[in-house]
């Protein structure tokens, strides 16, 4: 069932957003976390109907704002100034994350530094002794959403997997990843195992000598 | 019942050393600016403060805390691009830090403000922030206890009072106002503008008054430009 | 320190409610129970600045509607049709009882079948097995108002105080009640006991003589 | 996503016996009568009715409740002036009834609403509805436990919906239903006006509409005068 996309290369950032944006529901609400997935919304057609919550309290938000449309109330979680569409709503810090952990967020996508096999996420602190620690909103979205996507390059700067058997670095969430879109293959996790689903500009089986996780065939 | 008073510094007159505080906004984002210079200058200090991050640049919560008087600070994201007067103070071992999950922070502060004595939340489950947490295991769901989080003193940014002090906000800069003008022996709120009771329609008050004790104008002159700050 | 007007009748259910009316500080934000309690509205006047909440979702709560007045979707606790006056506002039922457990209204005032010299307050059960037990807000805003107020006739039909030792009837809350007004006396109960402030139509060695709570001399 | 549909028969199309079902109001404020026709119509039996009450008179919740399609009611005042349809079945044996007190009701439909796994309330705390429930002393004082009160469906009646699904409510008609959309599988909310998406205030929307999932209009013709019961 997996779809190899060999004879090309890995996604861009932009190909990877459109990638992630392409399996968005039509309709749902969705929580694009700081940062990376943050540019899913660039391919978001109006048409889709997808509703975009931020969660410093806002149903509806729209696209960054630019000129005279930035107004210093108005932002996002990054800070980034946003507009709204037609059909927003405002509301405060403890329903925004009432929405969240009471799980009617249809999607989250978060970005990641690691994803167990067990669909652990890992994206709020990088490990280092001297880091100063800052969760914000990470933790509450990773168990809220009813479905939590990650977003990430599938290897790191030192060519290590990010996909990996345990967690090593401190945890978010416990077994709430259900899916990853990363540069090289998309995966989908479930209680059975973790399996690709495409790759980018390599095969299966290379992929599959690249991570110590065991890629269920299905 | 809210009274009206003429200065920022009037109504910050009670504050107390040692008193907790719990300030608005979210970045700069509803952040009661002038409410927090005030407070600089009363010079209280041994303060612990709740506020969704560690300040921003070098006014507001960044000032108060340059002052030396915060001895604590309760956030969810203190880490910004522009959170340089934070990270010197803790990396030289001169601020305490308490890190909670935004949505466990901001159920806290609700929690205190609706006589809650504690809640089970799945948030933290697992991770290095539940340490020391209790923990219950409830429809096959783990859970954390966590408690209400009070204030002595919530200073609070919303855009229009009414004379019952009846609050309405603006936009995203809602944010923990709400929850926080609840939870606090002393409410005190800086507004852009002030009506007359019956000014705001009654279904679309945000804060109803009987959470509001001092009411300050601040008229909107200076306007922050927000931080491209993750939080 | 106590007042007694042995030289006049008891208090009249009017005159009752007249007199708690003057006991509630101006600009106060007060919960009126259902029945007796609400004719205290009519004694407060509006420049007292006190603040009425009902429980089902409103403060700035106004007398009772009348005529054109009548609006299905405005009513008070009681389900009697009310106005809104100035300064109102509506609020959902998770919010209205947060107010209340949150300790932020001043003071509520409700009816009662027997309040023990501890401040614990018997009001919705009449005990009898065959009841069909309805609880309502009460036992929310005996334990969540600031002060407590209990308004109620001193004596049962049949002669008995309710002013007891010990409440009998199922309990509303536990020490809670810090005034009790009645027809004959006025109360106030504090760690240290009960203290009769006031007597109507009957003095105090009268009134301690009908009663088994020892009232404390002060 | 919010869907509109023509009728009440439609909106209600999903519900199955054994279900329980959220029915906002107080007393006839609010209560969506012709939801609860609808429901009636389904013949669904079985059912767990979480409402403020247990009927008014002979119609609506009553109505429900009559049919014998109600095997339990959880409520905090069952007893009014009119509740006869509920007393008889009661006093008979044919409904069982699990009393709540009213804040604690609502909060625990805000908790299943909020992912709350579960709370400690100091309402009740010393009664006989403190019977068999858990109890824990907090800095003094004393709490039971509660938890969150989910429903399959949710029936509420709002004033206005936009076409996003975003509600606002009328006066004191608003009281459990904000909080009864959070809390169940699917929501079904009568409205009396819909309006075009950007024709409600942001700031003044009660219930957004991620947490409505029908929306059915019904023209407000007929008008119920409230009875002269507590609750």
């Amino acid at each position: 069932m997996i779809a190899e996309h060999a004879n090309r290369g890995s996604l861009t950032r932009r190909e990877l957003a459109q990638r992630v944006a392409a399996d968005i529901p039509a309709g749902s609400h969705v929580n694009l976390g700081i940062g990376q997935p943050t540019t899913i919304a660039d391919f978001l057609t109006p048409e889709s109907g997808v509703v975009l919550h931020t969660e410093n309290g806002m149903l509806g938000m729209g696209p960054a704002a630019h000129g005279d449309a930035v107004d210093p109330d108005l932002i996002n979680a990054g800070k980034i100034p946003v507009t709204e569409v037609a059909g927003a709503s405002y509301f405060h810090h403890a329903d925004s994350f009432a929405m969240i952990r009471g799980a009617h967020l249809d999607v989250c996508v978060l970005g990641a530094f690691q994803v167990s096999e067990r669909g652990d996420l890992a994206n709020w602190h990088t490990g280092e002794p001297d880091a100063i620690p800052a969760v914000g909103g990470a933790m509450d979205l990773a168990i809220g959403a009813k479905d939590v996507f990650v977003m990430m390059t599938l290897f790191d700067r030192a060519g290590r997997a990010k996909l990996v058997p345990h967690c090593t670095l401190p945890l978010t969430g416990l077994g709430c990843v259900s899916r990853v879109y990363t540069d090289v293959a998309t995966f989908q996790i479930t209680r059975r195992g973790v399996t690709a689903t495409e790759t980018f500009g390599t095969t299966l089986s290379t992929l599959q000598s690249r991570l110590d996780v065991d890629l269920a065939s299905r | 019942m809210s009274r009206l008073v003429a200065t920022p510094d009037e109504a910050l007159a009670g504050v107390c050393d040692g008193d907790t505080v719990l300030i608005g906004g979210f970045g700069t984002a509803g952040q009661p600016i002038e409410l927090i210079e005030a407070l600089i200058r009363t010079g209280a200090c041994d303060l612990t403060v709740v506020n969704n991050n560690a300040g921003n640049g070098d006014r507001g919560l960044a000032a108060l805390l340059a002052q030396g008087q915060v001895r604590k600070v309760i956030c969810s994201f203190p880490r910004q691009s522009d959170s340089y007067v934070f990270n010197d103070l803790y990396r030289t071992g001169k601020i305490e830090l308490e890190v909670v999950p935004q949505g466990n922070l901001a159920e806290r502060i609700r929690a205190a403000g609706a006589g809650i004595g504690a809640f089970y939340t799945p948030t933290g489950v697992g991770t290095p922030l539940a340490n020391g947490k209790e923990t219950r295991t409830i429809d096959g769901r783990d859970y954390l206890l966590e408690y209400p989080l009070h204030g002595d003193l919530a200073l609070v940014k919303a855009h229009r009072a009414d004379t019952m002090g009846n609050l309405v906000y603006r936009k995203t800069a809602r944010n923990f106002g709400p929850v926080m003008a609840t939870a606090a022996a002393t409410t005190v709120v800086q507004v852009d503008h002030l009506v007359q009771a019956g000014g705001l329609d009654p279904e679309a008050v945000v804060t109803p008054g009987i959470f509001v004790d001092l009411v300050v104008v601040c008229h909107p002159l200076r306007v922050l430009s927000p931080e491209g700050a993750a939080g």
